[in-house]
Formats: C-alpha cells, structure tokens, sequence
C-alpha cells in the first residue's frame, strides 16, 4: 500500500517552476480569445524568465512524488528555461513575416518546458516516460506549425513516427525493467541485471539514443532540423538535447552496467563525431550544415558519458547550448521573407554587409568548432582533462579537425567571397537583438570567467 | 689602440662612400677617391710606425656560458708584412684607380666596395683568433663578388662575379669545418693557443686538410682555381688589388699563420708540395696560348701562387713569404700596366691587336720592361730572388722531381711572358694609344722600383722571421742560382727567337701541326666544361627533382590525399542518410535489433 | 632571480586587443577619414607598446588563479629568452602596419582589427606561463592570421589560408592531448591539477609516455617551425598573403614552434630531448639542405624566399636539438635575426610588387641601375640570410654549426653545406633582378624615404646582432643555464 | 509465458510500421506495440504480486491515446499539402 504523506512546504516550493509553466499555459489559452499577439509572448517570456530565476535560486536535494530537484536539475531546467526565453523573442518577428503569429505557438512550446522539467527532475522512469513524451508530442506539433509548407509537414510526421517507435522502445524496456526489479524508480536500476534488466536498460538507451540525435539512430536529425522553422530547430538543438542527454546521464548514473555496454556507448561517440565532422563538411545549406555539427557535438557529450563525471557534461551542455542558441538566432535573422538566405551561396559575403551579425556569428561558430578563447573550447578541455582513454581523445581532436574544417568554410563564405548580386539588408529587431546580447554576455562571461559556472554547478 | 684605428678606419671610408653614393646627390668626379686614398694612406703609415711591434686589441662580440669569442687584432711580425704590403700596394693602386675610374658613373660604389675589401682584408690579416680570420676571409670573398660585377650590366661579369663568390664559399665550408674540428680537439679557437696545444696527430692532419682545402679556393690552386681567369670581368684595378696582390696571398697567409700546426701534419706536406707544382706547371701551359693580356697574366699569378704551395710544402715559410711580397710588387705593376695599355687603347684588351706600343706609351713600356725582367727571374730583379730561394729549398728538401718541375715551369713563365712583351710593346706595327696620365704613371713607376730593389730589400725582411734555423750551405744555393738564371735566359731568348715577326710562318707550320694541343691549351684544358658537364648540370637535375617529387607529389600529395578522404568520407555518409521515410524506419528498427541482440550477446 | 609582479606584461599583452575592438567601433574622428583614423589609430597604438615593452625589466611575472577547478592559473612571465623575441614582435608590428598602409586600401577597419589582435596573440604566447594560456594564444593566432591572408591574399588565398589553419591546428590538437595528459598527471602525483608550467616540470612520468608526449609537442612546434617534412603549409601561405601577412609569418609567427620547443618541449621531457636528438638534428641538416635546393628551383620571388626560410628554421632545429648550450644560443640569434633578414626580404618584395605587380623573377632585371637604392638594401638582406660574417646570419649559424658539431658532427657537416646552395640560390636570384638588361625601366621608381624608414629597423637589427650581440648573450644566459640544468641533471633523474 | 505472447504481438505491430506503406496503418500498428507493452506490465506486475504494474497500464494508454491524436493531426496537415498518405510521397529534402 503506497501511502501518501503529508506535503513539506519546500517541497511545494520545489515544484513552483513547474507550476508556473502550466498556468502561464493557461492563462495563454484564455487570452487566445483576443486575438492579439503582445500578451501571450509576454505571459510566455515572464513564465519562461521565472522558471530561469527560480532554478537558479533553488538549493539542496529534494525529493516530492517520482522527482528529484537537485543541483543538475535545476541548471538543466535553468538553461531549457534560458532557450525558451532567448526562442519566444527571436521568433516573435519571424512568425510575423511567415504570416503564423498564433498564440498556440507559446502554448506548445511552454508545454514542451514543463515536460523538460519533468524529465530533468525524474527519479521515477514512468514520469521520466511521461516528460519525454509531453516535451515530444509538442515538439511534432511545433515542427507541422507553418501547416502550409511541405518541408514542415514532411520534417513533423517523419519525427512523429521515428520518435513514437523510439518510445515504444523505451516503454517496452521500462516494462522488461519492471519486470526484472519490481519498481521502476532510479534506485531500483541499480538492482537491474541478468537478461531482462539488461535488455529493459538496452531498450531504454535505444529511446534515449533516438531522442538525443546520435547513431544509429540519427537519419531524423538533418531532415527534422531543416524542415522545422528556424527558431524552433535552435530550440531543438539546445534545449530538447540538453534534457534528454541529462535524462540518459541520470539514467546510466544509478545503473551499474557491464562493461561491454560501454563499448556500445564509445562505438556511438566514435561514430557520431567522425560523420558529423565528416558530413558537415560537404554540406551548403546551413541548416543541414548545422544539424549535422550537432551530431558531431553529441558525440562529444557521449565521450563526456564515458568519462563518469556529470558535472562536465553538463558544463559541456550549457556551454554547447548557449553557442548553438546564438547561431540559430542569427539563422532566423538572416532567413528573412523566403529562407532564401540560408543556402552557402546565397549568404555569401554576409560578414561583409552585416558587419555586427557577422562577427556575432563568427563568434559563436568559433567556440561551437573549439577555438580556444571562446567557451566551446574550455568546454572541451575539461571535458577531456580527466578523460582516461588518451586514444579516444586523441581521435576526437583530430576528428575535431575536420570539424573546424567544416566552420572555417563558413567564415571563408561569410567575409572572404564576393556577394552575389545585391542582398536585402537583414533588420535586426529590438527584441531579438535583447536576446542575441543576452547570450552573447552568457558565453563570453562563461569564456573568461569559466570557474563561476563550475562553483555554480558543484557548489550551489 | 691605433691599431683598430687602422683596421677600421677604410670601413669608414667604405660607409662614407656609400652612403655618397645612395644618397648624395651631385658627385664630385674625384672625391670618393680621394677620401678612399687617404683612409688607407693613414693605415700604411699607421702601419708602418707600428711596424714589427708585438700589439693586440681586443673588443668582446660573442659570449655565451663558457663559449668565449672576442674580436682579438693581434699584430706581430708576419701580419705586419702583409699590412705593410696591402696598405702600401693598396695606397698605389687606390691613387691608380682615383684616375683610372674617374670617367665612370658609379665610382663612389666602386670606391666603397674597395675600401671595404681592404679593410676586411686588414681584418683578416689582423684576426687574432681563427673566426675572425674566417669573418675578415669571407668579407673579402664578398668584395671579390662585388667588384667583379661591378659592370653588372652585361650579365656574363655578373655570372662570373657570382661563380667566384660560391667557389669561394665552397672553399669557405673547409675552412668552417675545419675550425670545428680544432675547436673540438682543444677547446678554443684562438691563433695563440692553437699554435701551443697538444693535439693528436690525426685532428691536426683533418684540420690541416679541410683548412688547406679552403686555401685552394681562396688562392685559386687545382680543384678551385677556376674562379680567378672569369675574375678578370672586373676593373683592372681590381684584379691587380685583389687578385694579384692581395686576396689571393691570404691562402699562404693561413698556412703560414698555423705553420706549427701545417709542421706536424707531415703527410700533408707532400700534398701540398704536388699541389702547388702541379698548378704552377698547368697554368703556365694555359698561359702560353692566352690572347686576352689579362687572362695572361691571371694564368701567370695561378702558377705564381702555385710556386707558393710549392714552398709551403716543402717548408721554406719564409721563402713563401718573400716570394708573396715581390710578387705583390710586380703582379700588380703587370697588371696596372696592362690596365693603363687597355686604358689607352680605348678597353682593347686582344694582344694581338696591339703591338709597337713602345713608341706610343713609353713610360707604361719602361715599368712593363722592369716589371717583366722580375717575373722572369732576371737576377738583380726581386723576382729571381724569390723564386730562386723557393727552388733552393725545394731542392735541398729532396723533393728534386718537383724542384724540376719548378725550374721547367719558370722556363714556361719567362717564354709567355716574354710574348706578351713582344706582341704587345714591341714589333713595327703603329697602332696610335695615348699615353695615361701621371696620375696613373706614378704609381707605375713606384711599383717599378719596388719590383726592382724588392729583391734585397725582401730578402732582409724575410730573414729576419726565421722560423728555421738557416743552414748556409753557399757552394750548392750559387750552382741553383746560376741554374735558374740560365733557365730564366733560355726561355726569353727562345720567346725572342719563336715570336720575331720574320718568325711567322714557322709559328704557322707548329700552330698546324699541334694545333689539337693549342685549342685544348686555350680551353684551360676544357676544366670549365667538364666541371660543368660533370657537376653542375646533373646537379640543375636533382634540384628540380627534389622539388617536384618530395615537395609536390609526396608532401602535398599525401595531405591533399587525406584532405580528399576527408571529404570523400563526407559525400559516402552523406549518401546513407535515406530521404526515404521507410528507410529511416526500417534502419531505425535494424539498429534497435542490434542493440536489444548485443545487449543479450553480451550477457553470454 | 628577483621576479615582482606587475601589471606591465598584462597591460602589454591586452592593450592591441583592447585598441582593436575600440577601432571596430571608430566612425572616423571629426577630420580624419575613418580609414586614415584607424591607420595611423592603430600605427599609434603598436609604437605606444613598444614604448611599454621597452619599460620592462627582463624577469617579471604575474600570476593569478583562473580556473582553480582545473588548475588553470593567468600566468604571464618575462624572462631572458622571451624578452627578445616579445621585442622583436613589439619591433615587427609597427613596421608590417606602417608598411601594408599603401598596399591595402579597401576593408581597413577588419585589416587593423585582426592585426592588432594577432599582435596580443603573438605576444601572450610568447609571455604565457601556464600551459592552458600557452594554447589558448598559441590557438588564437590562427584565427587573424586566417583573415589576413583569405581577405586581403593573392589568388588561390582560400586555399592557402584554409591548408594553414588546418595544418597548424593537426599540431596543436596532439599538443593539447599531452597537455591534458600532463596535468592530469600532475593530479596523480601532487592531488591537484595545475598547468603552470614549473608547477608542470615537477611531473616525473615513466619512460615511454614521456616520449610520447614529447613526440606529441615536437610534432606541434615542427609544423609551425617549419621543418622539413611537414614545412609545405608555408610557400602558400606566403604566396598568397599580403606583405604585411608575409612580414609577421615569417618574423614571428615561424619563431613560436622554436620558441615552444626551448621554453617547453626539452624543459618538460628532458630524457625524451636526449633520445630524438639523432632524429631532429637529422631533420634538421636535411631541412637545410633540401630548402636550398628546393628554393634554387624557384620562379616566383616569395616562394624562393618561403623555402630559404625552410632552410634556416631547418639550421635552427638542428642546434635546438644539439642540446648544448652553444648550439642553442645560436639557434636563438638565428631566429631573430631570420626575423629580421627574411622579414627585410618580403618587404622588398612586397615593394617591387606594388611597383611590377608581379613577382616571377624571369620578369626583372637591371634594377640595379634605375633602383641602387632598393639594391643596396637586397643585397644586404640577401647577404644577412646566407650568413655572411659581420651580419646577424653569420652569429647565429655559426654557432650552431659550432655546437651542433660537438654533438653529431656528420649533421652539422651536412648543414654547413648550405653556405654553398644558400650563396647559390640567393646569387642566381638577386643576379636575375638586379643585373643584366632593364626589362620594364619605366616602372623602377626607386624607394621612397618612407619604404627606407620602413627598411631601416631590421638593417639596424642585422648589424647589430652581428656586430655588437654581447647584450642579446648577456641576457640570454640566465635562461640557457636553466635549460642546461633540465637538459642534464633534470632528465637523468627522471631516468 | 504471457510476456512471450505479449513480445510477439510488439513484434507484429513493429513489422506492421515497417512493412506498410501507408501511414494509417503505421499508427494503427504503433497503437499496436503500445497495447503489448501494457501487457507485458500487466504480466509482470502479476508474476511479482505487484500492483503497480497495472498502475502503469493506465499512464501508457493515455501517452497512447494522445499520441494517436497528434498522429492523426499531422496525417490530416500531411494529407493536405501532399494529397496523399503515402510514406514514397514523402521525400521532398535530399541533400
């Protein structure tokens, strides 16, 4: 008989970020009925903004229902809230010019947060399960947004099917899990071995390899990211892989498992960095070419996996996040009207005409491709530092190359060819420009002052 | 102190001039001359009051932990005579060249570029340690380069300026290497205690070949003689400054700088000694067929040094030094007689075009007549004195075979040397040439008398350096004198006899007859082609070889291989990414069943 | 030896930097037009450095904690060795702007920009103490350097720049695994990592990774050298970069891989130093000789002059690896005064390119006559790099050779070669432009008193290293009996 | 015993959204996959005495319930654009 206890006040304090979320979802769907925009993005960045300061604040463990809010989760669920945020501005205008200003756009995505919060704060896998597929569902939806677009439906029902066989998989292994310990809360995985605790944990990591984009599960990524709207794609590199890495890296934390797991776990990193480095090299159109670059990254969060210290990984993931928020928010600057803009040729000579954005966006592909002064790369290095397996380094440096390869292309695009033809004068709104200076701060503060996120993470 | 006045004061002249010359605008025609004349008139004075004083100065340039290297000037007896001799011919030929070249545009360059090779040859002469003789060695190698192409505008002076300067430089990599080789047997590399050190017979026989190598470059001997003949593009006031009189002396100048360390290499001797003969001998018998006046008498200074070699082998140091000292004298008052005959003819310099000059230049023809009297081995002249004493010693050392040699090749130099007086000063032919003024005249005149007298004057000089104890054997040195005298006589007449103008069907029927020898003769027996034939074109080869296979096809081959890999490997998994949503599916399922089988799999 | 901390070397390093995000900004002040402002803006800010750096006194240092987690500290130190090298770039900057202000007229605010920032990178390199800080500059560089040459670069510019980076990035990327490896180590044996390099020379390790490691860091420091099998990024990086691009690759930006190897490859693994000393010095003696002949093949006048510098990097890897301390104050002399002849050289060259816009060498001759000015100044340069005595070429190759000779004398042989093949392809060069019959008269304007005020520091420079370098060995010695105390008792005490 | 029978019906729901073409089936066949999950659960929250397994029943049928919801939206929008349902008509980005 499972009784229920009475609830400690901090405990409902530890659950307000959530609460906040889903009323501020709410309190949208009610101002729908006055068809004006202004108020939806202002309940949606006020909710957004709140979940940030409130995680940020938290302290100490606590445990309410399946979850767990501890230090990680919060800043996992800070930094989702930080993307929301940083994606309810950018997108604010570019929803204008496609014509698909609808306030269900806030709601959708406000649901996909509460489910990131779900999922970071899990200790329990069915409420795990629930997160994932809350976040997920309103992510498809999100993806089909602009319903007129070919590329939207096509990317949305062919993320809707991968990711619903992916979770069937996760299901059917939590219930081989269940099967096998009797419960399926974290600290029962432990317990999880012979072949059904085996398999149920194999089966878990097929749903988490699908969700967090990495081989062999990731054909969806390219065509997902380039057929959704750009903002949404940099909320979907950011924020959907931060949680669902979190979640796996909780996930492998309270198991213990054999060491041949772990050689699956090295074959996906090796795999994921050298064809996402190697892929990203031939492609011309910057959406794809950042898709792929992405999976190259999670690679580098998988080899961080190998290395048992979390608090790395998610310095890797913050850091990761923030450099791919800001490049995105430039690609939905720069789309403009059509999306014109997003092809090599047509964006060629962009640094030239847009001196700001420009170097903005060197910036933040510097530090995605590791160049030392910027935070990618001391996120690299202390992901590596402890690391034992030199070798495995050592490939991931050099596969690095031809990453780099692949960014310094795009800067020789940007400033070293000529433009062709006259290219339209990309206005910057007040608001996006609020955002792309708040992540600008956020990163560079994180590339010279790089110890605050650390104490931030470890101490708190 | 003055003797770093002395050394440095032609760099300062040489700056000044340069600077004149890049910057100044209006040049004053006789200027740069002049101030050059002086800077080196107050080193010969400057010289001469210091004259056979033990002095050194020393500056400190290189010091690094225990590594000492200071710039030591040290002046004793040996480098005085040389001083003596650069400063006082270089003074002559300075006032010589102030007139020579006074017509020309670039005279404050040429003017720079000879006080700087006399001051690199003070400095050079003056080294205290073996570096600094090697600085003040190469910086004259730098001149002889300069000035040779000084005409730079017909490409072919250039090409031999250039020739000089590397044939030099490889003579240049002897030397280096054989300091190495000194500096690590004894640790240090000063002149001083080089001479004092015990070092094992071996390290000093390498040393003494690598260093005798490099003096084989600098004065033109077998292997690396090539350089000087083609040295003649220069002015001629430069080929009598450096490469009769001067540069060309500092090869014998090393040897018998380190004569103690060249005494214990005693296998070295009679390598040195062959050397030195064969060369005089050979380059006697290119001279025989010269037309050019200066080729003639730069083949006649390689079979002078040679007789220098000859002597240093077979030890008789002072003999060498007498014999560079009288040489000096007269090569260069050959050589600026010559130059004031080209002078006069308007830059002719074919002997044959010439002839009866006797009448149109008399003064020129006097010095000439002095001068050619001393390269014979006349016996009042210095010359006889010299070359005498060199086949003396040659003789008395048992090395009688080459002491042959010696007196058939100073038969060699007395007959050409006799034809180029013929042809050129006497016979009927008026060809009109105007006398040169006294500016170069009286230089002429000096050299004459030096030539003259230089022979006992010399004679005490040298004597007084007594390295070896001179064993004064009378009856058998006044036999050897009369020998070479006669030989000396021989050779004239016998020149008299062949070039006569009655003479000239004979000369035709012997230029029928031996005509395959005069040709070869002519070609410095075909040594240029072969060289280049044998060296230089495959080395042209392996240059562009090494080029194009290990830098374009190996290096960036391989990297533009793996850059193409790369890329490859990108469009390869590019091409697995199915469009197709089935196919995403169905390889989503295939790696869901691999991983469920490699979960169980690894359970067994 | 008395070090104070003082904020100088941090003010020295950041002050470029600083300038170049404040002339990104610049509208032009008032009268000046923007391009002319941030000319002589930037021109201003270069000189004031090295009006700073000349107030530095040669054993300073300042040391702060960055990243405790990591053991990351800022540490910025000055001492015998560095101090000439940060003057030399402190001398070469100013110069490259000075001299690039009539060459480069579209896109000046991006050209002053990354020259400044490649001025701090170059200089925190050289100053940086602490590994991580070390990289970070040593990384940092790439990125202006990439600009210079892609925007303002010849024909196939991207291309080069692109095989620069990349092939510079090879390197490094093996350099930060050992330094990783390092610092882990150094957790392992003292419980808290720290990269601050003497903090870093503590770390004992067995054998075997230590040469690994070594063999890592040697494999970054020879691409940037560059020596001989790895050295073929360079004649198209200078081929295709500007002259002011051309002047800093080959004054600077070629001294950190000898610099890095000195300050940190031998100190770090002394045993490993002893053990690839036949290797390097091989490496070395056949980078000599092959860059002299390679260079004699030569049609285009930067190329000749990218592999003479192949030759004497190659003469400069061969006396680092002579491990003796002759042989590495030589090598040292050597380096700057490469710095100097070489960078003299590209002047020039860039100097008859504005005037012939092109740089085949079939294309020139006679220029002696109408330019005697430029002439001299060739000459000289040429003589400077072929190591004729009384210039700074001659100083510092012949001390290699010296010392390279007391430790593998068939090597340092095989190095003196190159007085002959370098006297040939600088003769054959110099002998085709300035000698012989005037091809295009018209064109040879000889220099104007700006280009001599350009030329003048690195001639001043020639003559004195090589007449008078008893200051530069005075304040070299500290740090070269530092090295020999690592090199000796250091490494066999690891054993 | 019952888990096999259940691992059966998963793998006929998974063929179904392999084999067929068109998307209907496929989310009829994910319904599929879903119910054998539940029955799995049921299974073994039998074999360990447990309730909580058929607990869990009632969280999967209502994840599958809005799951086949969105499905069903995304086929109508699909249908819309590509006028039909067929998974080959759906390739438009190759790249």
């Amino acid at each position: 008989m499972v009784e229920i206890q009475a609830l400690s006040i901090e405990q409902l304090l530890a659950l307000r970020p959530l609460a906040v979320t889903i009323i501020a979802v709410l309190i949208i769907m009610m101002l729908a009925l006055w068809q004006s925009k202004w108020p939806s993005l202002l309940v949606a960045l006020s909710a957004s903004a709140f979940v940030v300061i409130d995680s940020l604040s938290g302290a100490g463990t606590v445990s309410v229902f399946g979850l767990q809010f501890d230090v990680l989760s919060r800043i996992v669920s800070a930094l989702t809230g930080f993307a929301a945020f940083v994606t309810f501005l950018v997108s604010f205008r570019y929803l204008d010019q496609k014509k698909e200003q609808h306030p269900e756009y806030q709601i959708l995505l406000l649901l996909s947060l509460a489910g990131m919060q779900l999922m970071n704060a899990a200790a329990d896998l069915m409420l795990l399960f629930i997160g994932i597929e809350l976040m997920s569902l309103s992510i498809y939806v999100l993806v089909a947004f602009a319903r007129s677009r070919r590329a939207c439906c096509e990317a949305a029902i062919k993320y809707f099917l991968l990711g619903s066989v992916a979770s069937a998989f996760f299901l059917y292994g939590m219930s081989f899990i269940f099967g096998a310990t009797g419960s399926l809360a974290f600290t029962a995985l432990a317990k999880a071995n012979g072949y059904l605790g085996y398999l149920g944990i194999g089966l878990l990591t097929v749903g988490f390899l699908f969700k967090m984009g990495a081989p062999p599960f990731q054909m969806w990524v390219p065509d997902v990211y380039e057929g959704a709207m750009v903002p949404l794609t940099g909320f979907m590199a950011s924020a959907v892989k931060a949680a669902s890495v979190f979640a796996f890296v909780r996930v492998l934390t309270s198991c213990t498992m054999p060491d041949y797991f772990w050689d699956l776990i090295r074959f996906a990193a090796i795999a994921a960095i050298f064809l996402g480095n190697a892929v990203a090299l031939t492609q011309t159109r910057l959406k794809r070419f950042f898709a792929y670059s992405s999976i190259a990254h999670t690679g580098y969060m998988l080899l961080g996996i190998l290395g048992g210290s979390s608090s790395a990984i998610i310095v890797y993931l913050v850091v990761y996040s923030v450099a791919s928020l800001g490049v995105f928010s430039i690609l939905t600057l720069m789309s403009g009207p059509d999306d014109s803009l997003l092809t090599s040729l047509e964006s060629a000579g962009f640094g030239r005409r847009h001196p700001v954005l420009g170097g903005l966006m060197s910036l933040f592909v510097l530090s995605l491709s590791g160049m030392p002064p910027l935070a990618g790369f001391f996120g690299k290095y202390q992901l590596f530092v402890f690391l034992q397996d030199r070798t495995l380094v050592l490939f991931a440096m050099l596969a690095s190359t031809l990453g780099l390869a692949a960014y310094v292309r795009l800067l020789i695009n940007f400033y070293m060819k000529e433009p062709i033809g006259v290219m339209s004068r990309v206005r910057t709104p007040v608001g996006a420009f609020f955002a792309l200076s708040l992540v600008l701060g956020l990163m560079l503060h994180m590339s010279f002052f790089p110890d605050a996120l650390i104490r931030l993470i470890s101490g708190l | 102190m003055q003797l770093a006045f002395l050394c440095f004061l032609p760099f300062l002249a040489s700056i000044f001039n340069g600077f004149w010359y890049l910057f100044a605008k209006k040049p004053w025609k006789m200027a740069a001359g002049v101030v050059s004349t002086l800077a080196l008139f107050t080193s010969f004075c400057l010289a001469s009051a210091l004259a056979f004083h033990d002095v050194t100065f020393s500056l400190p340039w290189i010091a690094t932990g225990s590594f000492e290297l200071p710039f030591v000037l040290r002046l004793d007896h040996l480098s005085s005579i040389f001083v003596l001799v650069i400063t006082g011919v270089g003074t002559l030929i300075h006032i010589y060249a102030t007139v020579y070249m006074a017509h020309d545009s670039g005279i404050q360059k040429f003017f720079a570029y000879l006080s700087l090779f006399c001051g690199s040859m003070l400095v050079l002469v003056l080294g205290g340690s073996l570096p600094i003789l090697f600085c003040g060695w190469e910086g004259v190698g730098l001149c002889s380069y300069l000035l040779i192409s000084f005409w730079f505008d017909d490409s072919e002076k250039a090409k031999a300026g250039a020739k000089a300067f590397i044939v030099n430089r490889i003579g240049d990599v002897g030397f280096l290497l054989g300091m190495f080789v000194l500096f690590q047997a004894c640790g240090s590399l000063d002149i001083e205690t080089l001479t004092h050190a015990q070092l094992s017979p071996t390290t000093v026989l390498i040393a003494c070949s690598l260093l005798f190598f490099a003096c084989t470059g600098k004065s033109a001997q077998i292997p690396l003689y090539i350089w000087l003949p083609d040295a003649m593009a220069g002015p001629t006031p430069v080929s009598a400054l450096i490469h009769a009189a001067t540069m060309v002396t500092s090869g014998v100048y090393l040897v018998t700088r380190l004569h103690v360390l060249f005494d214990a290499a005693e296998s070295l001797h009679i390598v040195m000694a062959t050397v030195g003969g064969v060369t005089a001998f050979v380059a006697a018998t290119i001279a025989l067929v010269q037309d050019d006046i200066k080729k003639v008498l730069a083949y006649s200074t390689v079979s002078q040094l040679g007789y220098l070699f000859l002597a240093c082998g077979v030890g008789a140091y002072e003999a060498a030094v007498f014999h560079v000292v009288t040489h000096a004298f007269f090569k260069a008052l050959l050589f600026l007689a010559a130059g004031s005959v080209i002078h006069g003819m308007d830059g002719e310099q074919n002997m044959w075009k010439m002839g009866g000059l006797k009448k149109a230049m008399p003064v020129t023809f006097a010095t000439f007549t002095l001068g050619w009297l001393a390269i014979c081995g006349i016996p009042p002249f210095s010359g006889f004195f010299s070359k005498d004493e060199i086949l003396f010693h040659t003789f008395t050392s048992g090395h009688t075979g080459l002491w042959a040699l010696g007196l058939v090749t100073a038969c060699m130099t007395a007959f050409y040397m006799t034809r180029l007086y013929i042809v050129t000063f006497l016979g009927t032919k008026h060809t009109h040439a105007h006398e040169s003024s006294w500016g170069m005249l009286a230089p002429l005149c000096v050299l004459a008398c030096l030539s003259a007298l230089g022979g006992i004057f010399g004679h005490m000089i040298s004597h007084t350096l007594a390295f070896h104890a001179e064993a004064e054997s009378s009856q058998l040195e006044w036999i050897l004198m009369l020998v070479s005298a006669c030989i000396a006589g021989l050779g004239i007449a016998l020149a008299f006899f062949m070039y006569d103008e009655s003479r000239q069907p004979i000369r035709a029927r012997i230029q029928k007859q031996y005509g395959w020898l005069s040709t070869a003769l002519a070609h410095a027996w075909y040594v240029d082609e072969a060289i280049d034939l044998v060296l230089l074109k495959p080395l042209r080869q392996i240059y562009g070889f090494v080029w194009r296979t290990i830098d374009v096809l190996c290096i960036d081959g391989f990297i533009m291989l793996l850059a193409s890999g790369g890329r490859a490997s990108g469009d390869v998994l590019r091409l697995i990414q199915p469009g197709f949503l089935h196919i995403s599916i169905a390889c989503m399922v295939m790696g869901a069943f691999f991983i469920m089988g490699y979960m169980v799999y690894g359970q067994l | 030896m008395a070090s104070y901390s003082s904020h100088l070397l941090s003010l020295l390093v950041f002050l470029p930097a600083a300038a170049a995000f404040l002339g990104l900004g610049a509208r032009g002040l008032g009268l000046l037009r923007r391009d002319v402002a941030l000319w002589y803006g930037s021109l201003f800010v270069t000189v004031l450095t090295f009006g700073l750096g000349m107030m530095l006194s040669p054993n300073s240092e300042e040391k702060y904690t960055w990243i405790p987690q990591l053991g990351v500290s800022y540490a910025l130190s000055l001492d015998g060795l560095s101090v000439w090298f940060v003057l030399l770039t402190l001398l070469v900057m100013p110069i490259a702007l000075f001299a690039s202000m009539h060459a480069i007229r579209d896109r000046v605010a991006e050209y002053c920009f990354h020259m400044l920032l490649l001025e701090t990178a170059v200089l925190g390199s050289f100053l940086a103490a602490d590994m991580f800080l070390f990289y970070v500059f040593w990384e940092v560089m790439l990125v202006p350097m990439l600009f210079i040459i892609g925007i303002y670069g010849g024909k196939e510019r991207l291309f080069a720049s692109m095989k620069f980076v990349l092939f510079t990035f090879v390197g490094s990327a093996c350099m930060l695994v050992s330094i990783m490896v390092l610092v882990y180590m150094h957790k392992l044996q003292f419980g808290v990592p720290s990269s601050y390099l003497p903090d870093l020379l503590r770390v004992h390790g067995a054998i075997i990774p230590s040469r690994l490691l070594f063999s890592a860091f040697a494999l970054a420091f020879l691409i940037k050298m560059p020596c001989f099998p790895l050295h073929t990024w360079l004649p198209d990086a200078h081929v295709q970069a500007p002259t002011a691009g051309s002047v800093i690759l080959a004054s600077l930006l070629l001294k950190l891989g000898g610099y890095g190897l000195v300050r940190i490859a031998f100190p770090l693994f002394p045993e490993a130093a002893h053990f690839f000393q036949p290797l390097g010095m091989a490496l070395g003696a056949t980078a000599v000789i092959y860059g002299a002949w390679v260079a004699i093949v030569q049609t285009d006048m930067k190329k000749l002059v990218a592999y003479s510098s192949v030759s004497h990097m190659g003469a400069v890897v061969l006396g680092l690896f002579a491990l003796n301390s002759i042989a590495m104050a030589g090598s040292i002399a050597q380096m700057i005064s490469h710095g100097f002849a070489t960078g003299g050289l590209f002047l020039i060259v860039g100097m008859i390119y504005e005037r012939f816009h092109t740089r085949e060498i079939a294309a020139f001759g006679g220029l002696a006559r109408s330019m005697p000015k430029m002439a001299f100044f060739l000459v000289l340069m040429t003589f400077a790099s072929v190591a004729l005595p009384g210039t700074s070429g001659f100083v510092g190759e012949f001390l290699i050779l010296l010392g390279a000779w007391q430790t593998m004398p068939v090597y340092a042989g095989i190095a003196a070669l190159s007085a002959i093949f370098g006297a040939v392809y600088m003769l054959k060069w110099i002998e085709r432009i300035l000698y012989g019959q005037a091809k295009s008269p018209s064109l040879a304007v000889d220099l104007s008193h700006r280009e001599i005020l350009i030329l003048l520091p690195f001639t001043l420079g020639i003559f004195w290293l090589g007449l008078m370098p008893g200051s530069f060995f005075h304040q070299l010695e500290p740090s070269i009996l530092k090295m020999q105390f690592f090199l000796t008792t250091g490494g066999y005490h690891h054993g | 015993m019952v888990e096999s029978f259940a691992a059966a019906l998963f793998l006929i729901g998974l063929l179904g959204i392999v084999l067929r073409r068109t998307i209907l089936v496929m989310l009829m066949s994910l319904e599929l996959m879903l119910n054998a999950v539940n029955l799995t659960f049921v299974a073994f929250g039998q074999q360990q005495g447990l309730l909580t397994g058929q607990v869990y029943v009632f969280f999967t049928m209502t994840i599958a319930a809005a799951e086949a919801a969105i499905g069903l939206a995304l086929v109508i929008a699909l249908f819309r654009t590509f006028r039909s349902v067929d998974t080959h008509a759906v390739h438009g980005m190759r790249e």
